[in-house]
């Protein structure tokens, strides 16, 4: 019972960052139908604007070790600690929820200027060439975040406070020795968040509803004679705020590499298409389904009775939902069938 | 086209005028002595080449980049110091040696290199490109098992030397050894034969076991060679779970270790898989948790410093073995930190390390042999036996072309005095302690002649 | 008249064979003519080359064309352990079992269209490479890669009474290694015979069929054809084309390995597709020899190199020239990739064929562009 | 107005007996009853939203009505596939042209005419383009009489409206039909181009065959239809010659009164 209960919560984790990426990807396929390769490379970047940030705050004033003679070792202490002491100890553990705040300019300016330069220029084009240069962008991306921050994974902890474990078990009056790391619950609490500021944007402001005639149905909208272009380049840019908020917030959990949104693409596409083009509930819930199917899958007790399931579930899902429903979980007749 | 680094044009081109005579000079008794061997013709023999040309193929690309390029740093600073350039390096601590500076044979050291791409096709490829199209005598680099057994087995098929670079599974000098190919360094049953002992004094014989294992050949073997030990000490083995390769997120994996009863977590993991699995360990506890009134602790099998960078605070005080440590005192590893550190500005890892070393033991064979037909220099190699080259006295023993000496225990540093400070020698494990049978692995060399 | 002889299919397949027999000659100049390339240019191409007959003619853009291919490597490595090293029927059998996985593959993807096709693909080659590479193990030989070794049966062989005494045989077609030029002529030859295929079905009823699916579906039921059997058709030929180009692969250079099936080996084979030109008959083959030029020359070329070819320069401007074009070599080469596929989907989107036409129509060659090369006039 | 009055007791060719089709709560079709006799041309009039679009699907296996029976020459047509009802005779041109729109227009009609020759399915993939003789000849005297020969190695994504859907006749004639089901074959042309349709569809090949005719326009309408049902609401109120639709007062009344909105 308890290795259930952990096992869901472990899914519901995972699904919350499936979910997350999948929500700004669809929401680019749905408005803009574009089919964008270079989602994985913004949640990257995004994990990327906690690494700088927390670089810039451990700026450190490098004191040489003397002992090590055949090249420069030093023995770093941050700026910020020796003027402010505990204080500035206390900013650099929180850099990564502090990065948010740059996040949210860097990742809005990055989604603004890749739609006006490039993405608007494709609205009209193939979904094959939309798929050749978002991922050309995307290695691009890629290759210049190398270039600066090398191939090896970068830690980037979590604020020492939420570092360890939440008795999870005596909160729910269970076994005590159920524990989870505060971080991924706040990860959970986190996303929910924004997929439901998401939502209730979409659903209460004006904005929110052209954005969804947008994605019902896109000729028309654009004949009703609204300013489309300008509208979909803050969706684009929103859809890039949320690819990069679910990389800042990732980074304790998975600590930032180049690669890291190309693993991530694949997946989030099976998430979307699962979820139906274009449909957002849809991608959230395929987000959180796969996430608690691939936990349990990988329970010995189940990995033992099906060897190998564990590395396959989430695609056998995908097949077995896509063959059963036509358009995936939530999607639409006549979205990116042709 | 392969010339060594840049120095202004001019310069270089002047240098390699006088290099060259230098090493006709050089070599001319050699021609006569090698008359025995001139009727044997090999692929890329040089012949009246003024240079002889290696191949480096190493990850330049994927999730062992960095560690290629460190690997490239070493390479290259083996071929300055084989050329006579720099300060020599380990070459003037390396007993016995014939390198005397002057290349290999007399003839100029170049090289290409190649991205393998940590994938076995690709650095098949780039292999071959180094030996089809560069003229390479010599193929060495790599970054993971699977890659070193792929590229031995082709190297066996076109007659070219291998000396593989950072590959740690028993594999490749067992089950998958080749005749051309040549393993400096150590593998997952010398890791766990070091490790063992230490364990038991660390943390008694009274531990139940948790491994979580990547699922692929090298995860496997150093699951079974940590079982293997530690079992043997009497621990005990609660679980062996197979993580899926780049899985990212290992939470689902974490969790049953919780409530499971074990006390050690195992991570036979390496690179990425190890940074997120160990960082993700620590933030489920793990390393808080009392388990039979015993501290829960985690063992990570396979160091290198770059993971260790990887994965932060998260590292401090776990204990695991490595191949070499730049922190070492012997008068081998001081030379080598020494050149690496003035040439780069930082010390070298030890994937650099096993590089350099494999390197210049590959020009002394060819001295030795006094050729570069390869059945020679191979026998100059099987049963070779130094010092001074970081890791006390070592053999190149015949039966498997697995080098044996002395192995490194790592805990990750408390108190770093510096940046590179990351991991504390525990103890240097003596290589009679960690040498085995070569029928344990079994496996087949093949012929000397292909 | 001109015009009418460069569109006979035998000029050019004469053409075709001179270009791709002479290959050593003409790719000295940019350093191209060692055997491990030019058999990678030609085994690829066939690749590409069939993959494009799905996804040229039908517009179905399908994610894990790779999963055939190493299926096609392991049948073949598999051949060459249990039966012979003769590459014949190490060859046919990776094409027929190749095929037969298509048409299971082909025929559960099918049943969608669009974007759901193509995650369907994906999911069933994503399966196959997770398979092999943990639990299927026994048969694929994981991480490492399915290898011969000496003590393998080869029951045809040993019936011939051949034995190996030392170290391990070598693939042949009848007594020729597979290795070196032989293996790229015999590569070469098969690119060819696979490349008159592919144009005789472009040039069929049936490929214009194909064509008018992709154009409009829903017309062609209501015209009377039942399009699901098309579809699948030019699936499994093209599965078989990749089977083909794995079997080979396996045959000039007996590994398989898991790595062959993952989704960005089965990304390849579309990035050279749509760069080369999507339902052109050559544009996937310049695709294909363009990416592996890429990842295997320009990843090998370092500072030193570059001096070297810059050197008729005047100093300043080499070290100019040099600093500018070092980040694009050696381990940057993904970044000239990446731009490239960006320069030629915003600059040609039809690919670099489309570029050739634009010269063509530079130089007052041939009239305006007909989208689909192999419709016949 | 054509002989083909005279015998149309003959044979009765297409059957559609208590059709009845719902969308959601929305009576699409309710209870229609229709024969279409062998010769005669059809035409079914109504106003928007009529059902007579899904009339035509029903006929044509894009819609299966919820109950009722569709009988073309005896053999039920509810559940088949629309390309095994392409192949018992039954062909339709659709009003908004759905053509090839990247084929040349010779493209464009020897696609239906290889579906006439070769069935639902034929593998040959070795059979060249170039050697389809016979079926290109047949391609080009049927642009011919459509005039659009001149143009045939155009795209037919290029060429106007009008000759769009001149097209679609060629492709729906160039089968060879036993029925020819035309929605709206006019609608949206200039008055000369319609004059010019409704001689095409008068004469020739065009003017033996059998068919039915969705359209709004009524002289379109009065100068085709040997017979003609009204479609009201689902319903059909009436069927007859265009003499005795004129006269109706049922239609007057159902049908001409909202005709004048649509107009």
């Amino acid at each position: 019972m308890d290795a259930i209960l952990i096992q869901l919560l472990n899914g519901l984790d995972k699904g919350a960052a499936y979910a997350l990426i999948a929500l700004g990807l669809t929401l680019a396929f749905g408005t803009l139908g574009i089919v964008n390769f270079a989602h994985g490379a913004l949640f990257m970047l995004g994990a990327f604007c906690a690494v700088s940030f927390q670089k810039i705050l451990t700026i450190s004033k490098k004191v040489k070790d003397e002992s090590i003679t055949f090249f420069d070792a030093y023995k770093e202490k941050p700026y910020l600690e020796i003027w402010w002491g505990d204080t500035g100890t206390a900013i650099i553990d929180y850099a990564v929820p502090l990065s948010i705040l740059m996040a949210i300019p860097v990742m809005l300016l990055i989604g603004f200027i890749m739609e006006r330069g490039l993405i608007r220029h494709f609205y009209k084009r193939s979904h094959a060439e939309q798929i050749l240069v978002t991922f050309g962008l995307a290695i691009i991306i890629q290759e210049v975040i190398r270039h600066f921050f090398g191939a090896n994974p970068i830690p980037t902890p979590a604020p020492d406070v939420v570092s360890g474990s939440a008795a999870v078990g005596v909160f729910f009056g269970l076994n005590e020795n159920l524990v989870y790391p505060w971080w991924r619950l706040i990860y959970l609490a986190f996303s929910l968040a924004i997929i439901s500021a998401v939502f209730a944007f979409l659903k209460f402001t004006t904005f929110g509803m052209v954005v969804r005639a947008g994605m019902a149905d896109r000729e028309t909208v654009g004949l009703l004679g609204i300013n489309i272009q300008k509208r979909f380049t803050i969706v684009f840019a929103i859809a890039a705020l949320v690819a990069g908020l679910a990389g800042v917030m990732y980074a304790p959990i998975l600590p930032p590499d180049y690669h890291m949104g190309m693993d991530f693409l694949v997946l989030s596409f099976v998430v979307v298409v699962v979820g139906g083009m274009g449909s957002l509930p849809g991608a959230v819930a395929a987000g959180f389904l796969l996430g608690i199917l691939q936990s349990f899958a990988s329970m010995t007790e189940v990995s033992s009775l099906f060897p190998g399931i564990d590395q396959i579930i989430i695609y056998l899902v995908a097949v077995i939902i896509l063959l059963v429903r036509p358009r995936g979980l939530m999607g639409r007749e006549g979205v990116f069938e042709d | 086209m392969k010339k060594n680094d840049q120095t202004p044009s001019l310069n270089r081109r002047g240098f390699i005028k006088t290099a060259g005579a230098a090493g006709v000079v050089a070599s001319a008794p050699m021609i006569f002595m090698k008359g025995a061997y001139a009727a044997k013709d090999f692929r890329n023999d040089p012949k009246d080449s003024k240079t002889v040309t290696l191949g480096f193929n190493v990850p330049q690309s994927g999730p062992y980049a960095d560690e290629g390029a460190d690997e490239l740093r070493a390479y290259k600073l083996a071929v300055k110091h084989l050329n006579g350039e720099g300060d020599g390096g380990m070459m003037k601590t390396m007993k016995p040696s014939m390198l005397k500076g002057n290349g290999i044979l007399g003839k100029k050291v170049v090289f290409s290199t190649g991205d393998t791409q940590t994938k076995s096709d690709a650095a098949r490829a780039s292999a071959k490109r180094m030996i089809e199209k560069d003229g390479a005598l010599m193929i060495t680099g790599g970054s993971s098992s699977g890659v070193a057994i792929a590229v031995q087995g082709l190297c066996q098929e076109m007659g070219t030397i291998f000396m593989a670079g950072l590959t740690h599974s028993n594999d490749t000098t067992g089950k998958d050894k080749r005749r051309y190919g040549f393993r400096h360094f150590f593998n997952t049953e010398m890791s766990g034969a070091a490790l063992g002992p230490v364990l038991e004094k660390e943390y008694g014989t009274d531990r139940t076991a948790y491994h979580l294992t990547a699922d692929y050949t090298w995860g496997w073997s150093q699951e079974g060679s940590i079982k293997k030990y530690t079992e043997a000490m009497g621990w005990k083995t609660k679980a062996a779970v197979k993580t899926p390769v780049g899985a990212g997120d290992f939470s689902q994996f974490i969790t049953p270790v919780l409530n499971s009863g074990a006390d050690t977590l195992i991570l036979n993991h390496y690179g990425k898989d190890m940074v997120n699995s160990l960082t993700q360990a620590v933030q489920f506890g793990l390393r808080d948790k009392q388990v039979n009134g015993k501290d829960f602790q985690i063992v990570v099998p396979l160091f290198s410093r770059l993971m260790a960078q990887g994965a932060g605070e998260n590292i401090k005080g776990i204990l695991g073995s490595t191949n070499w440590n730049w922190a070492l005192k012997d008068e081998g590893s001081q030379a080598f930190v020494k050149s690496f550190g003035a040439e780069y500005g930082q010390p070298p890892s030890m994937a650099a390390h096993t590089c350099y070393v494999q390197t210049l033991l590959y020009a002394n064979a060819c001295e030795m042999a006094g050729t570069f037909y390869p059945p020679e220099v191979i026998k100059a190699l099987e049963g070779f036996k130094f010092d001074g080259m970081g890791n006390g006295a070592t053999e190149y023993r015949a039966e498997d072309h697995q080098c044996f000496k002395d192995v490194l225990v790592v805990r990750g540093n408390q108190n770093p005095s510096s940046q590179f400070d990351l991991l504390e020698v525990v103890q240097e494990v003596p290589r009679a302690q960690v040498e085995y049978k070569p029928e344990l692995l079994g496996g087949d060399l093949g012929p000397y002649e292909v | 008249m001109m015009k009418n002889l460069i569109k006979s299919n035998t000029v050019i397949m004469l053409i075709f064979a001179a270009v791709v027999l002479t290959a050593p000659i003409w790719t000295a100049p940019i350093g191209a003519n060692y055997p491990d390339l030019l058999q990678k240019f030609a085994i690829f191409g066939i690749f590409a080359v069939g993959y494009n007959i799905l996804f040229g003619l039908t517009g179905y853009l399908s994610f894990g064309h790779a999963a055939f291919l190493g299926i096609g490597s392991y049948t073949a490595v598999w051949s060459f352990k249990l039966l012979t090293m003769n590459v014949v029927p190490a060859i046919i059998l990776a094409v027929i079992v190749a095929g037969i996985f298509a048409l299971l593959i082909g025929f559960l993807s099918l049943r969608r269209s669009g974007i759901y096709f193509s995650i369907l693909t994906l999911a069933f080659a994503q399966m196959a490479y997770s398979l092999a590479y943990s639990v299927l193990t026994p048969i694929t030989n994981g991480e490492t890669g399915l290898q011969l070794e000496q003590q393998d049966p080869r029951v045809i062989d040993s019936m011939f009474g051949v034995v190996v005494k030392d170290g391990l045989p070598s693939t042949n077609l009848f007594g020729t290694l597979m290795s070196g030029y032989s293996g790229f002529y015999v590569a070469a030859a098969i690119l060819i015979v696979a490349f008159y295929i592919s144009l005789k079905i472009f040039r069929s009823p049936f490929g214009m069929k194909l064509l008018a699916i992709k154009s409009n579906q829903t017309r062609m039921k209501y015209t009377g054809f039942n399009t699901r059997p098309y579809l699948l058709t030019a699936f499994v030929i093209s599965g078989m084309y990749a089977g083909l180009a794995g079997g080979l692969l396996a045959s000039i250079d007996p590994l398989a390995g898991a790595e062959r099936m993952q989704w960005t080996a089965s990304g390849e084979v579309v990035l050279m597709t749509i760069m080369g030109g999507v339902g052109t008959l050559i544009g996937p083959l310049l695709g294909a020899v363009i990416i592996k030029y890429l990842e295997n020359i320009f990843s090998a070329l370092n500072k030193s190199e570059l001096t070297e070819i810059f050197n008729y320069m005047p100093e300043w401007l080499q070290t100019i020239v040099v600093n500018v074009t070092n980040p694009f070599v050696g381990e940057g080469w993904h970044l000239t990739l990446g731009a490239l596929f960006m320069l030629i989907v915003i600059f040609l989107p039809g690919g670099v064929m489309e570029g050739v036409d634009k010269i063509k129509g530079l130089f007052g060659f041939g009239k305006k562009k007909s989208t689909i090369e192999g419709e016949a006039k | 107005m054509s002989e083909a009055m005279t015998n149309t007791a003959s044979k009765t060719m297409l059957e559609i007996k208590g059709v009845n089709k719902t969308f959601g709560g929305l009576h699409a079709l309710s209870d229609v009853n229709l024969q279409i006799v062998e010769g005669e041309t059809h035409a079914i009039i109504g106003p928007n939203g009529a059902g007579k679009s899904t009339l035509l699907n029903c006929c044509i296996g894009k819609l299966i009505p919820d109950n009722g029976s569709v009988t073309f020459n005896g053999r039920n047509m509810i559940g088949m596939a629309p390309h095994d009802i392409n192949h018992a005779g039954m062909v339709r041109v659709f009003q908004t042209p759905e053509i090839f729109p990247e084929l040349s227009l010779l493209d464009n009609v020897m696609i239906p005419a290889f579906a006439k020759r070769d069935g639902t399915f034929k593998f040959n993939p070795f059979k060249s383009m170039a050697n389809e003789k016979v079926i290109r000849e047949e391609a080009m005297s049927t642009l011919a009489e459509f005039a659009l020969d001149k143009f045939y190695d155009q795209h037919a994504g290029s060429i106007s409206r009008g000759d769009k859907r001149r097209l679609e006749l060629a492709m729906g004639l160039i089968q060879h039909p036993t029925l020819l089901l035309l929605d709206e074959p006019t609608a949206g042309m200039a008055r000369h181009d319609t004059n010019q349709t409704i001689e095409l569809l008068n004469s020739g090949k065009m003017g033996e065959m059998t068919k039915v005719i969705i359209e709004h326009d009524m002289h379109v309408v009065f100068s085709l239809a040997d017979r003609i049902s009204v479609l009201a609401r689902g319903h059909i109120i009436a069927t007859g010659t265009p003499e005795e639709i004129k006269n109706d007062p049922k239609v007057k009344e159902a049908y001409l009164g909202e005709e004048a909105v649509d107009e």
